[in-house]
């Protein structure tokens, strides 16, 4: 398929496609940061990831539409804004759903899948009865629409940029939060040993809440983000939640740093791909060499060894 | 046997054992030898590695490097079942037993027979079967408990439990981690009369703290420190060596 | 069938005998063919139900992709029926006469050589178990030998459930695509559409599962059931007593596939036809509410679930359409939350202790036979 | 979605009221019979169909919950007007239209259970109902079996005819052959690019478009053709496919959530749509509404109806379905298939003087409606439409803008010859 192009139009193909490839890096480690933080940290498998990120579209749809009729003078700016808002929300509904259902089920991982899964129902059915059964279109400010010419063959869309921007300011945030914070020091305290973190005098409930609160907030934050490039309605939410757990597991669930790497593996492998064969194969073959490698080294990619 | 130079009354013969996690070396080229029918007790301060050597020759832990025989096979090859079919039994620190089971259950999985898929669905709970859970029961005290779910015992009794399920292995090599900790004064004395019991006509390996039971029992006393053999001997040899006094006892 | 008092206990007896009444007599005499053929259609998940308490209630093996299993089952049984309703003549407009239609659309010329053996019926009856079964067995032994578990099972056979359908989607020439097998008409010339052919199924798929009960209960009385209980506790207990415990794992796995597999061939028999829409996630991890909200624990309890749910959803998204979903989550909540064991559950915590009390409270003289520890191991 | 109150509709009376004056282009063409004394049910009936004196029960099915509710709410809603007017219009036969709603929850044996309850319980004398190729293909063999009648809207791939079915949508080749030649003619493409959904209506289109593409069209070529799961929203690499290959056409059959993503990821790869000519056949004004017009402006979709036309008979029904649905609504080509149904189902009946199904098969055939928004429709022998075929471009505000229609009414031809 090659024949025909100079030397420097596969330069520029292979360098877009590698851009392709980041682009959907960022948009894994967006969906999968959350849920490494939920699942690596706390230990619950919380299927309804995906309503939370659509929460957060929808707060981002709502705040555009908001803007375009109060303050159409400050449309171009009202994403930061929606972002905000959308970690807002999707973070409250987190501490509320972590208060009234998941802090019974911390002993029982299993359970807390099939009742966030209930859960995913619910909110599915809510955001068809509130928003309606069609999808929403999130208009953009002019100035995150199009591309940026680098070369002359070369060019990048700036929705791109933006994305990989904020992937980049989260993945810090929450690695300064995780790492250096004290209240991250308390969040790993008590993942390790939640009696002990306790006892020394850690609110070991106020930690929950709020680790759960995060990661939800952050996916929030992811669904607000997919508006410039995926679609918002009610059942959007299901099609990342597969993709996201894989990426999570196959990077060793417990560790950021094997989060953002397995995202990078599975990006790369997947757009490369992409670019050899269809669509539907590119992800046969991709979800079937994850679940290959899994198998062989269940712990994940990235997994300490660690003593049993 | 293929390896000739292995001393033949050796029973478990431990050389170089070595093991790494993430380069920190809990067990380190560790050598010692078991005979038949001795009692050997592994004492040692907390991380000294103990428990890591009883999971390496049980197979819950791998090894990096060094070998353990027994009866001349080589275990380190081998899965934990097969480890377990080869005559090694294993009682963990914590009690385990199955608790939404019965006693009679619980004793009657350990029961050497029906130990693959189909002999276990084929498996009959004949009088030999129940005549030896009984006689297991019996020694551990839970004769009269046999219908008992075993989330209604007691810490103790479920020690015992455990215990009972070795023994109905009827293994060559019994390990035991710390088979008298969190007991009480009275359940102490019925374990050391149940170990002294039970230890005879097999070899045991013990990991334990109570200095005074250690001394009842014990054959020859090894001292870890460190993932290596600080001393090791008869216990008044190990009580005298400034070493171990050092390091251990002395605290 | 055995059933004597050691094979079934005193409530178990009495809640095999109970189901039995109400399949074989109540139901069939109350409905009509078509409230009786949508009964049909939820007892086929009934089969993934009593898979499930093996593997999961008993085992502690969460299988997310119980729909694949369901599915290679279906899809084996419609392929067999697919064959027969593409005789020469049904389809001689085609370009390539006798083969299935949606192949002639995809511009196949002649039947692909897996398809060949579905000519046969026996052989189909023996595929509709193996090839779930070794598919389960492959499946099983690489993941379970390398101590992959609990949670991490659960996603990989969810990623598992998410392959085949979009396997089975974008080779639309050789499994009917997103459509899936339609138009499926007689089996060995036997029109499975009447009315009477559907009152007949319904008897077969009733005895069947009858029997898969009766083999859950087995399998769960001998020792094997006692060493699953054991596994899910103590995993490493049960590997230091001698067991492999992946093998044990494997084989609950496989039956709860085969299991799941003989309600997918009985499903593509009640229905018509088979499609991707019951191989995918969503199904698969539907099929665990349902053995959920029976009971995990109780085989009676998945056949009951299976069918309490999914009458739910008839009737409630035949009024209230908007309603149902939160019903439905609702539900899911509820019964982790506050009934972990389900139906059956509450069944035996609150409705048994009341019956017992009643019934000694008649009985109140000695020696009527039943002792109330009835528990002992030894007969 | 049914009983949601609407704005713009104070008093059942004013909304009856607009329902008839919408309804009175279509009214003016009925024959006189439609206003005669209604015949005896025992005439009109023979069948045992759930028909009264003064009543006849109809059905509609569609999801309103699950993924495909997204799609199947405005053919529910585009129905339930016709029947509306009918009704204020004097009903069938003289007998007023009762629906019962059923869902089929985007799940397709709830389709088939819910068809043989409408047709075996309710004794439905229609069905109006499905969208999806799946969903059809699952209730078929009980249309069949129970002798029911149903009217399905959608635009699909062909290769089906059936005695108890009306298709109100295009089939594949009415609504792909025309556009290529279009553009083929108007913009000397020669290069064309296929991409699609992974299922079959965009394969079979795909494969018709290829055929048509290479036997057809001097000197043209297909350079790619690609699928993707439903639902997949990553389109970059295809884009850069798309930029290294340079076709002339890009012929995109993309559904659901995906067309948001696809074509907002091509706006922002920089692919300006109004250098790059885009044909797609599975872009309504309702998709629109999701991927935001300033996203899709530029791209031309090839189909038989767009909300802009401009007839009288479809600015009477913008306006009443506007009226009933509210402002904002949109309407797309499945839509006003969808509103067909119970129009040409009457026309029917009124034509064979009986609800019986096989006298309404058999009537089908050259049943007229001018009352059509579409325009002028027939029904052939194959029970598909007799319809033009047009070519619109989309505009920021989510309308498209006709820029071509065919001269006559394309011949339906659901088993092509040469296209398989």
């Amino acid at each position: 398929m090659f024949g025909d192009y100079s030397l420097s139009d596969l330069g520029a193909i292979f360098a877009m496609q590698g851009f392709a490839g980041l682009i959907l890096f960022s948009v894994y480690v967006l969906m999968a940061l959350g849920l490494a933080i939920i699942f690596g940290q706390m230990g619950v498998i919380n299927m309804a990831h995906g309503e939370f990120m659509i929460l957060g579209a929808y707060v981002t749809w709502m705040t555009s539409s908001a803007f375009q009729q109060y303050l159409p003078s400050l449309f171009p700016g009202y994403f930061f804004i929606a972002m905000s808002l959308a970690f807002i929300a999707s973070g409250a509904l987190g501490m509320l759903v972590e208060w009234a259902l998941i802090r019974h089920l911390y002993k029982r991982p299993l359970d807390t899948l099939l009742a966030t899964w209930g859960l995913s129902l619910i909110l599915q059915q809510a955001y068809r009865s509130v928003f309606g059964a069609r999808e929403v279109g999130v208009e953009l400010p002019e100035w995150m629409m199009g591309s940026k010419q680098v070369t002359d063959t070369i060019e990048v869309p700036i929705n791109g940029i933006f994305v990989m921007g904020l992937t980049v300011l989260i993945t810090l945030a929450v690695a300064y939060i995780l790492v250096f914070s004290r209240w991250g020091k308390q969040v790993r305290a008590v993942v390790q040993n939640r009696v002990m973190a306790g006892a020394v005098g850690i609110n070991t409930e106020k930690v929950d809440r709020y680790t759960f609160g995060l990661g939800c907030g952050i996916a929030g934050v992811a669904g607000s983000a997919f508006t410039m490039i995926g679609s918002t309605g009610p059942t959007a939410g299901q099609l990342y939640i597969v993709d996201t757990f894989l990426v999570v597991v196959f990077g060793g669930a417990a560790s950021l740093v094997g989060t953002i790497a397995s995202a990078f593996t599975i990006s790369q492998a997947q757009s490369t791909m992409e670019f050899f064969l269809s669509g539907s194969m590119a992800k046969v073959l991709t979800l079937l060499a994850i679940v290959a490698i899994l198998m062989m080294r269940p712990q994940g990619l990235f997994a300490l060894k660690v003593r049993k | 046997m293929l390896i000739g130079h292995q001393p033949k009354d050796f029973l478990l013969a431990v050389s170089g054992l070595t093991v790494s996690f993430d380069g920190f070396k809990a067990v380190n080229d560790l050598s010692f030898y078991v005979e038949d029918n001795e009692i050997r007790v592994i004492i040692g301060p907390n991380g000294a590695g103990k428990t890591t050597v009883l999971d390496l020759i049980c197979g819950k832990t791998k090894t990096t490097s060094g070998s353990i025989q027994f009866r001349g096979q080589e275990l380190t090859r081998l899965r934990e079942n097969e480890i377990v079919q080869a005559g090694v039994g294993r009682k963990f620190q914590t009690p385990s037993v199955f608790e939404d089971l019965t006693v009679f259950e619980n004793l009657e999985i350990s029961f050497p027979r029906g130990r693959t898929v189909f002999g276990s669905l084929t498996f009959q709970r004949d009088a030999a079967v129940k005549q030896r859970v009984e006689e297991v029961a019996e020694m551990i005290f839970l004769k009269d408990r046999l219908d008992t779910y075993a989330d209604q015992l007691s810490h103790g009794q479920k020690q015992w439990l455990e215990i009972g399920m070795l023994l109905i292995q009827d293994p060559d090599l019994l390990m035991l981690d710390e088979p008298v900790a969190g007991m009480s004064v009275s359940e102490r004395a019925k374990t050391a009369e149940l170990l002294n019991r039970i230890i005879k006509g097999r070899s045991v390996l013990v990991i334990e703290h109570d200095m005074k039971f250690v001394e009842d029992i014990a054959h020859k006393v090894t001292v870890l420190h460190q993932g290596q053999i600080l001393s090791e001997g008869t216990m008044e040899h190990v009580k005298n060596d400034p070493k171990v006094i050092e390091v251990y006892l002395g605290h | 069938m055995i059933i004597n008092s050691r094979f079934f206990n005193r409530s178990e007896l009495i809640g095999f005998l109970a189901l039995a009444l109400l399949l074989f007599v109540i139901l069939p005499l109350s409905l009509d063919i078509f409230r009786l053929n949508l009964v049909a259609k939820y007892l086929t998940y009934a089969f993934v139900g009593i898979g499930l308490v093996l593997c999961w209630g008993y085992g502690g093996i969460l299988s997310l992709g119980q729909g694949v299993f369901f599915g290679l089952g279906g899809y084996c049984m419609a392929m067999y029926l697919k064959l027969e309703a593409s005789s020469v003549e049904n389809t001689k407009i085609q370009s390539t006469p006798g083969i299935p239609d949606f192949m002639d659309w995809n511009q196949l010329t002649q039947l692909p050589f897996f398809w060949k053996p579905f000519h046969s019926f026996p052989i189909t009856l023996i595929a509709i178990i193996l090839v779930p079964g070794i598919f389960a067995f492959i499946i099983g032994a690489a993941m379970f030998k390398r101590r992959v578990g609990g949670v991490y099972f659960a996603i990989i056979t969810q990623a598992i459930a998410a392959i085949m359908t979009i396997l089975i989607v974008g080779q639309q020439g050789y499994t009917g695509g997103i459509n899936g097998i339609t138009d499926l008409r007689t089996l060995h010339g036997w029109d499975i559409r009447t009315d009477h052919a559907k009152f007949i199924l319904y008897f077969v798929e009733v005895v069947l599962l009858f029997a898969c009960i009766v083999a859950a209960q087995f399998i769960r009385l001998t020792k094997l059931g006692r060493i699953l209980v054991a596994m899910r506790e103590q995993e490493d207990r049960v590997r230091f007593s001698g067991y492999s415990v992946a093998n044990f794992k494997i084989f609950a796995f496989c039956a709860a596939a085969i299991f799941a597999a003989i309600g997918g061939a009985m499903f593509t028999l009640e229905v018509g036809f088979m499609s991707p829409s019951f191989v995918g996630i969503v199904p698969s991890i539907e099929m665990v509410i349902y053995t959920a909200v029976g009971g995990r624990m109780s085989i009676f309890g998945a056949v009951w679930g299976s069918l309490l749910v999914n009458f739910a959803k008839t009737s409630l998204s035949e009024s209230f359409p908007q309603l149902w979903l939160f019903g439905l989550g609702a539900l899911f909540i509820a019964v982790v939350l506050a009934f972990p064991n389900g139906l059956s559950g509450i069944w035996q915590d609150h409705v048994q202790p009341r019956i017992d009390r009643l019934l000694a409270a008649r009985k109140s003289k000695p020696g009527n036979g039943f002792s109330v520890a009835d528990g002992a191991p030894a007969e | 979605m049914s009983d949601e109150k609407k704005p713009g509709l104070r008093s059942p009376f004013r909304r009856k009221l607009l329902m008839g004056m919408a309804a009175l282009p279509a009214i003016s063409m009925l024959p006189r019979t439609a206003f005669a004394e209604a015949p005896a049910t025992s005439a009109v009936n023979t069948t045992g169909l759930a028909v009264t004196d003064s009543e006849v029960t109809v059905g509609i099915l569609h999801s309103v919950t699950g993924t495909m509710a997204i799609s199947e709410t405005g053919s529910v809603e585009a129905e339930k007007l016709a029947i509306e007017q009918i009704n204020a219009a004097g009903g069938v036969l003289g007998r007023k239209i009762k629906f019962i709603q059923e869902d089929g929850a985007s799940d397709w044996p709830t389709f088939a259970e819910k068809a043989k309850k409408l047709l075996v319980n309710d004794k439905c004398a229609a069905v109006m109902g499905c969208w999806t190729s799946a969903s059809r293909k699952a209730v078929l063999p009980v249309f069949e079996q129970y002798n029911g009648m149903l009217y399905y809207p959608t635009f699909y791939e062909g290769l089906e005819q059936s005695k108890n079915v009306i298709y109100t949508g295009q089939e594949a080749t009415q609504q792909i052959i025309a556009g290529l030649d279009w553009v083929n003619k108007t913009k000397g493409a020669k290069t064309f690019y296929l991409l699609g959904s992974d299922y079959i209506w965009p394969r079979t289109s795909n494969k018709i478009a290829r055929k048509h593409i290479e036997g057809h069209l001097q000197g043209a070529k297909v350079v790619g053709e690609e699928y993707f799961p439903l639902g997949h929203t990553q389109f970059n690499s295809v884009i850069n496919k798309i930029k290294l290959t340079k076709p002339d056409v890009i012929y995109a059959i993309i559904v659901g959530g995906s067309n948001v993503a696809f074509y907002k990821q091509l706006k922002a790869a920089g692919i300006d749509l109004s250098k790059q000519t885009l044909l797609t056949i599975s872009v309504t004004e309702d998709e629109i509404d999701g991927i935001g017009g300033e996203n899709i402006a530029g791209a031309y979709a090839c189909m038989k109806y767009f909300q802009s036309l401009d007839n009288p008979n479809n600015k009477a029904f913008v306006t009443a379905f506007k009226k009933m649905w509210g402002e904002k609504t949109v309407i797309g080509d499945v839509t006003q298939a969808a509103y067909l149904g119970p129009w040409l189902w009457k026309l029917t009946v009124e034509k064979a003087g009986s609800f019986d199904i096989d006298k309404v098969a058999a009537a089908s055939p050259g049943v007229e409606f001018k009352g059509a928004p579409e325009g002028y429709v027939r029904v052939h022998e194959n029970h598909h439409l007799w319809s033009k075929t047009r070519v619109g471009r989309a505009k920021t505000d989510g309308q498209y803008e006709l820029i071509y229609e065919t001269a006559d009414l394309v011949e339906p031809d659901p088993f092509p010859k040469g296209y398989q």
